[in-house]
């Protein structure tokens, strides 16, 4: 094709949806790299369907792109484009999260289990076994929702306390702060955790036991967006776990332009997951993830 | 007479609507090859028990027998198929289907046998037979939408459809109440010979003159009561009014006795492109000035463009010597130009509302302080303006839908008289009123002339625009054909023949 | 005063009976099962959170008496909302950042309004197209990230107090009374039924009906943004995503509330009953810890069962 | 034959090519913007993705002609999918759970159509009521988690070809064939357009409305079926949030397609230029690789576009 023939690179992204923060960090850091290496990228967002992720791939093929990079939106949903892939001859690089089909050239992420997992290594090591905690779920049969609940039940979360409740809140701010609302009333002075599936829900949490006037319940999330970074500063949110999106968006790149170069690539490259407490959230706000993953 | 003998009967029916007794022990018999005339003031019942015969309410209690078996429709396909068909008060055409769709809705005929496929080419030419056989295959054609006839021509297809189910049983709920005499002769060579096949035909009209002319049998109904039954050949006027209204009636048409002033409204040269054109006309204050002219002249048409309603490509208005502009119908409003529809369905009253409300709508300043209503004085007004129009009625507060036809023309007077007009344009204002309240409007419209209102009367009653207008005013195409300005020159005749003068041949 | 109601008065009270016993069932199934649920702390949380929905619903019931509808108050919202986050970013005072915010929302309701009133759009689909723009203004004005908010001032029309109430309650209950007595005291809410009932007849007695649909997309605009106020105040941010598919919920208040969606037949009293209905039965499932899948499903009953009753103590026949 | 058109055919005509021509003007312009759009590679893929949308847009028409909205079309999609994914995990023959999936789907339709023609319930609020107590159906019945499907014969329902054409826009075809048939050569098809044109006439003359309401939800529950089972065949597994907004889509493709909400009027044919519109321009904008938030607007604009075009070539004036 064109792209091939005046040697330029044309990767395909398909985004799983660029109106989460995170996700949009990710695909973000893989514009930047693509920009740095100088290759094309072609960016498509699913809004949230795998139906329309698969025919956002479908597209690619058309285009007869050099590689395609996939943020699935859905473990098993988004497990065809795989084969539809391989079938056309397009090295495929899943990037973030898990996916169904293994049979993909390469993977650059990280797996969500493992946040679940400090998530809740953490709760164990600060609040008192057997205290009564409530978590908050992202939406159900999504990887983040099922690894990070994963996490929880590996790392013995789940037995170490007195789980109250566990309600999903869909990622979403407000519907957070409502659930959290009511638990204060219905628990009240019982309630001494709440564990978030991410960060946007725990900042609901949070907000919502602020105004209760419960600084007193321990708060914690996975993403370490910008708000809940400064809430750890602040003293009022317990942990935020970063995930590295600027090292899986542009570690897809790199590793997508390797395969289509044909240079040898890592065929699975885990970006680890870090745990951003009071102890470490200076260095982070002064020096970013290098400056904590060393 | 044995009960074998009628075709119909309708025994002891009574029903209730939301506590009201609306039918009380009322009954009606028809014989095959007559046409039985059912008459009554407005909310007598009339509609009521036909709904009620043809399965569409419910009743209380009471039987109705078809050739002398007990029958309970539960709804008009039941009845349809018994062969009682019906052509309903209220026109209900469906838009956006054909006039052979509409006739045929529900009893398409099919391609193939057992076959759900219609067969279109069947239909229209079904269709077209019947429209020529019914003499309006000149404006109806068979694959016309229904949105594209006027309200006449809809009539026609409602009359030609219930018809065409060769029904042994035929009601009809005031079927000239939209047609001019054209049409409504048409309609009685229908009537002739289906009574020559010894169709049972039940006729409802406010329109004495018609029933007098058509039928053999006259029942009257009086607030839900059967009140007796007359034969035609020896009953008198007076005493079908007596027994309608229960009460001595003046006869004909009261005289407009007020005193003429000046002028008070006048249009110069007012054209709508494709409507009607270069229409002129004045009124004096006192004066009635009647509108003749077939359906489809073009009168409403002037007169909805005048108000602001419709587009009028231009032409000026004249009031009380000032010209005036008016673009929306509440600048007329506001001049006290105001105008009774002929449409109270589409664009008279709001449905759903309370009749307080509908009096109100276009005069809510008089009950308001800037922009918040006075409730307790819009409800003593619209009260007063009700009663002044004897609106049969529980309580203003209830639904204007639930008021009979004429009730509900009674309400959208009320709502003209509380608009305080010095213009008062009556289109058909006693469409499907019943004698008394007919003889109510005249009254009131004489009374207003002597308050020095100009009104302008559009009717296609042609005795009632003679007995009741000044001048006459004849329009066809949508032109003004001629005026009449001495009152002993209205007759029918000379009406007739200018209104038909006009008429360019459609093809 | 004369105490002896007539039957059609005894009717047009009856409705509110009929969905008030239904709110009361709830409420007094839920002080027997939850301990907490009569608490004052709860029932504030309750009218916390129902002003949201039920500012919108107001709005909305005055699209819907003109048995028109409005779908894109949930994008207005996330539009108002990311408006706001980079204004008071940037240092803007909190009440001009408001002021603002009515502007932008305006403008959509006059869009809404040109479509529909001027070029006889069918609101579903204008709605639905403001509602596609609208989503992707804020998230491209955004490009997608949240705007964090930290003015105090302003966060306290989310999370602030007046006295004992929250002032989002304040702010329905104001919300509320306005458009209470717009509706049902001044001429120009008489209109809205008028038009809705038949616009053609509106017409000719004199109503602007054009400027009557314009309002009402105005008014459902408005409100819209003080709910994207409070939910940014609320929470602390100004979200390309806020108020997603919020234009469903305040529908279910305002149907279940009894009015009609083909217009003309309505109240905001039944549109109140409504939202609180639906708030009342979230937090009471919340508190009894139901699974949130199941809630959905008694979600949707209640729903059905609400506006059963309703239209059996009509008796209604559509 | 007569060539001379009236005025009144030629107006009917019309309309088709005003949302033709919009067609034909992105299929020019994309066609000179891009050189892989007119590949038949390209066009095979805008008609299979197209189709999930197209055949829940056929069966709303029905529904839409009544002047009637289905909201609950997602959710049967969401309840399908999770059954196919069970029972097929459970190694139930494929053609069994079709079976089995119709049979669901049938009962939303029942139930739908029940409420709003027997008990009389507005439609968007049954509907609104159906999809949330669906949706909740789908994911207590899975738990909220996906079923992987991995039956290959099933599999080919979503992924496979007949001849060089997939098997989605195959039965795209036949579904859009069998709805043209019904729609506008059997009685029962032109029911809908009495019935949604003036539902007293109707019934007056004979017709049995309610069965005909009862039908409309039932056909676009059956199209729902069918996309349920495409969608869980095309992504390979059962999904409980599948088909989530699905019928905003849908009614956006039929509005567009120039179906009055109102009921009465409208067309299959306009409905197909629809939904191929809205999958023209969203594989259009990917190609040109338009940012996803630019897109919505893109998209919202160029429905106000082609409702405007449409309408105007019409003379409509509402
Ligand atoms: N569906 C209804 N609900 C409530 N009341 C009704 C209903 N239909 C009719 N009525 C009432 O029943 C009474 C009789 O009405 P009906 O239509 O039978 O009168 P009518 O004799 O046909 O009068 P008109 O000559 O004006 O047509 C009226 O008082 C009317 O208000
Ligand atoms: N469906 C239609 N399509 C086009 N023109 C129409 C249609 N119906 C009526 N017209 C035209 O509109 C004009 C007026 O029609 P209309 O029947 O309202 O007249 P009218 O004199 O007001 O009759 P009425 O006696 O009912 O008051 C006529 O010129 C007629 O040709
Ligand atoms: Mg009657
Ligand atoms: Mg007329």
């Amino acid at each position: 094709t064109e792209s091939k023939g005046s040697g330029q690179l044309t990767i395909g992204f398909s985004s799983k949806d660029n109106s989460d923060v995170f996700v949009k960090n990710i695909t973000d850091a893989a514009t930047a790299k693509a920009a740095e290496l100088g290759v094309k990228l072609l960016m498509s967002d699913a809004r949230g369907d795998v139906n329309t992720q698969i025919s956002d791939v479908e597209n690619f093929i058309v285009q007869d792109v050099d590689a395609i990079i996939v943020i699935p939106q859905s473990v098993e949903g988004s497990a065809p484009v795989v084969s539809m892939c391989n079938e056309a001859g397009i090295p495929i690089v899943v990037c973030n999260g898990d996916i169904a089909d293994t049979s993909y050239t390469a993977f650059v992420g990280c797996t969500d289990q493992e946040s679940g997992e400090i998530l809740g290594t953490w709760m164990m090591d600060n609040v008192a076994k057997g205290s009564n905690i409530a978590i908050i779920e992202g939406p159900m049969g999504q990887s983040g929702q099922v690894g990070r609940y994963n996490g929880f039940k590996a790392v013995g979360m789940l037995d170490y306390f007195n789980v109250l409740s566990v309600q999903t809140a869909n990622w979403k701010r407000d519907e957070a702060m409502a659930l959290a609302e009511d638990w204060l009333t219905t628990y009240g002075d019982k309630l001494d955790a709440i564990v978030c599936e991410n960060d946007d829900m725990g900042m609901g949490a949070l907000s919502a036991c602020l105004a209760a006037g419960r600084s007193d319940v321990v708060v914690g999330g996975v993403d370490a967006i910008n708000d809940a970074v400064q809430a750890v500063k602040a003293g009022t949110y317990g942990i935020s776990v970063l995930q590295d999106a600027a090292g899986q968006g542009g570690g897809s790149v790199e590793v997508a332009v390797k395969i289509a170069k044909g240079e040898d690539y890592p065929v699975d490259t885990r970006i680890p997951f870090v745990g951003i407490t009071a102890q470490n959230v200076d260095a982070y706000l002064a020096g970013g993830v290098t400056a904590i993953t060393q | 007479m044995s009960d074998e003998n009628y075709l119909l009967e309708a025994r002891e029916i009574c029903k209730t609507f939301s506590g009201v007794r609306v039918l009380d022990h009322a009954g009606l018999t028809v014989l095959p090859g007559e046409v039985h005339a059912l008459m009554g003031e407005n909310g007598a019942g009339k509609s009521t028990l036909m709904k009620i015969i043809m399965g569409i309410y419910t009743k209380d209690s009471g039987n109705v027998l078809m050739e002398g078996q007990e029958v309970d429709f539960k709804g008009p396909r039941e009845a349809l198929i018994a062969g009682i068909s019906m052509i309903h008060q209220e026109l209900s055409p469906i838009p956006e289907m054909t006039v052979a769709e509409n006739i045929f809705l529900g009893r398409e005929k099919k391609a193939v046998k057992g076959l759900p496929f219609m067969d279109r080419k069947a239909v229209n030419k079904s269709t077209k037979h019947l429209l020529d056989k019914y003499e309006v295959s000149d404006y109806i054609k068979p694959t016309m939408k229904m949105k594209t006839l006027n309200i006449a021509q809809v009539q026609m297809v409602e009359i030609i459809k219930a018809v065409s189910y060769d029904s042994k049983i035929l009601i009809m709920d005031e079927p000239t109440s939209s047609l001019s005499d054209k049409e409504s002769e048409v309609l009685f060579k229908i009537i002739a010979n289906l009574r020559a096949q010894k169709v049972g035909i039940i006729y409802i009209s406010h329109r004495m003159a018609e029933v007098f002319q058509i039928s053999d049998r006259i029942s009257v109904l009086r607030d839900g009561h059967f009140i007796g039954c007359v034969d035609t050949a020896t009953a008198s006027h007076q005493e079908l009014i007596n027994m309608m209204v229960g009460r001595e009636l003046e006869r004909g048409y009261p005289h407009n006795t007020a005193e003429k002033g000046d002028v008070v409204i006048e249009l110069k040269d007012m054209c709508s492109e494709g409507v009607f054109e270069h229409v002129n006309l004045s009124v004096r204050a006192g004066e009635i000035l009647g509108l003749a002219g077939l359906v489809g002249a073009g009168r409403s048409e002037v007169m909805q463009a005048l108000v602001g309603y419709d587009k009028l490509d231009s032409g000026e208005i004249y009031l009380q010597g000032k010209r005036i502009e008016i673009h929306h119908p509440s600048d007329a409003i506001k001049h006290h130009i105001i105008i009774a529809s002929e449409d109270r369905k589409e664009l008279g009253l709001v449905f759903g509302r309370s009749i307080r409300e509908n009096i109100a709508l276009q005069n809510l300043s008089q009950v308001s302080a800037g922009s918040f209503l006075k409730k307790p004085l819009e409800k003593t007004l619209c009260k007063k303006y009700a009663k002044e129009m004897t609106i049969k009625m529980n309580n203003i507060e209830e639904d204007i839908g639930s008021l009979s036809g004429g009730n509900q023309q009674k309400a959208v007077l009320a709502k003209c008289l509380m608009s305080k007009p010095k213009v008062l344009i009556m289109d058909e204002p006693t469409r499907g009123i019943d004698v008394g309240a007919k003889s109510t409007i005249y009254n009131i419209m004489i009374e207003l002339a002597k308050q020095g209102i100009a009104i302008i009367m559009i009717s296609s009653e042609l005795p009632e625009l003679i007995g009741v207008a000044d001048r006459i005013l004849v329009m066809a195409g949508g032109k003004v054909m001629g005026e009449l300005t001495d009152r002993a020159e209205f007759s029918q005749h000379t009406i007739l023949s200018m209104a038909f003068g006009g008429v360019p041949n459609e093809s | 005063m004369n105490l002896n109601l007539t039957r059609q008065e005894f009717k047009s009270i009856l409705p509110r009976f009929a969905l008030v016993a239904v709110v009361l069932i709830i409420v007094g199934v839920m002080s027997f099962l939850s301990p907490v649920f009569m608490t004052s702390k709860n029932m504030t949380n309750i009218f916390r959170q129902i002003s949201i929905n039920g500012i919108i619903a107001v709005g909305m019931t005055f699209v819907i008496l003109l048995g028109d509808i409005d779908l894109s108050v949930g994008a207005v919202v996330g539009v108002v909302s990311v408006f706001c986050g980079n204004l008071l970013e940037q240092g803007m005072n909190w009440f001009a950042v408001c002021l603002v915010a009515l502007g932008v929302a305006v403008i959509f309701g006059i869009f809404n309004g040109t479509l529909v009133a001027y070029f006889n759009f069918q609101p579903f689909v204008a709605t639905l197209a403001t509602l596609t723009i609208g989503r992707g203004v804020a998230l491209a004005y955004s490009d997608g990230r949240p705007y964090i908010i930290t003015n105090p001032t302003f966060k306290a029309i989310g999370q602030g107090y007046l006295g004992k109430v929250p002032i989002p309650v304040v702010i329905l209950l104001s919300v509320c009374v306005v458009g209470f007595v717009i509706l049902n005291y001044t001429t120009f809410g008489r209109y809205f039924f008028a038009v809705g009932g038949n616009k053609n007849a509106a017409r000719l007695s004199g109503v602007k009906t054009k400027r009557v649909e314009m309002s009402a997309y105005i008014i459902s605009a408005i409100c819209a943004c003080i709910v994207g106020l409070i939910l940014s105040a609320r929470i602390s941010s100004g979200q390309p995503n806020a108020g997603e598919g919020y234009e469903l919920d305040a529908i279910a208040a305002v149907a279940i509330g009894g009015t009609s969606m083909n217009g003309g037949v309505g109240s905001l009293g039944g549109t109140l009953l409504g939202f609180i209905m639906i708030g009342l039965l979230s937090n009471s499932m919340n508190l009894l810890n139901i699974n949130s899948f199941y809630q959905q499903i008694v979600k949707g009953c209640l729903i059905i069962i609400a506006v059963y009753v309703d239209m059996k103590s009509k008796g209604d026949k559509k």
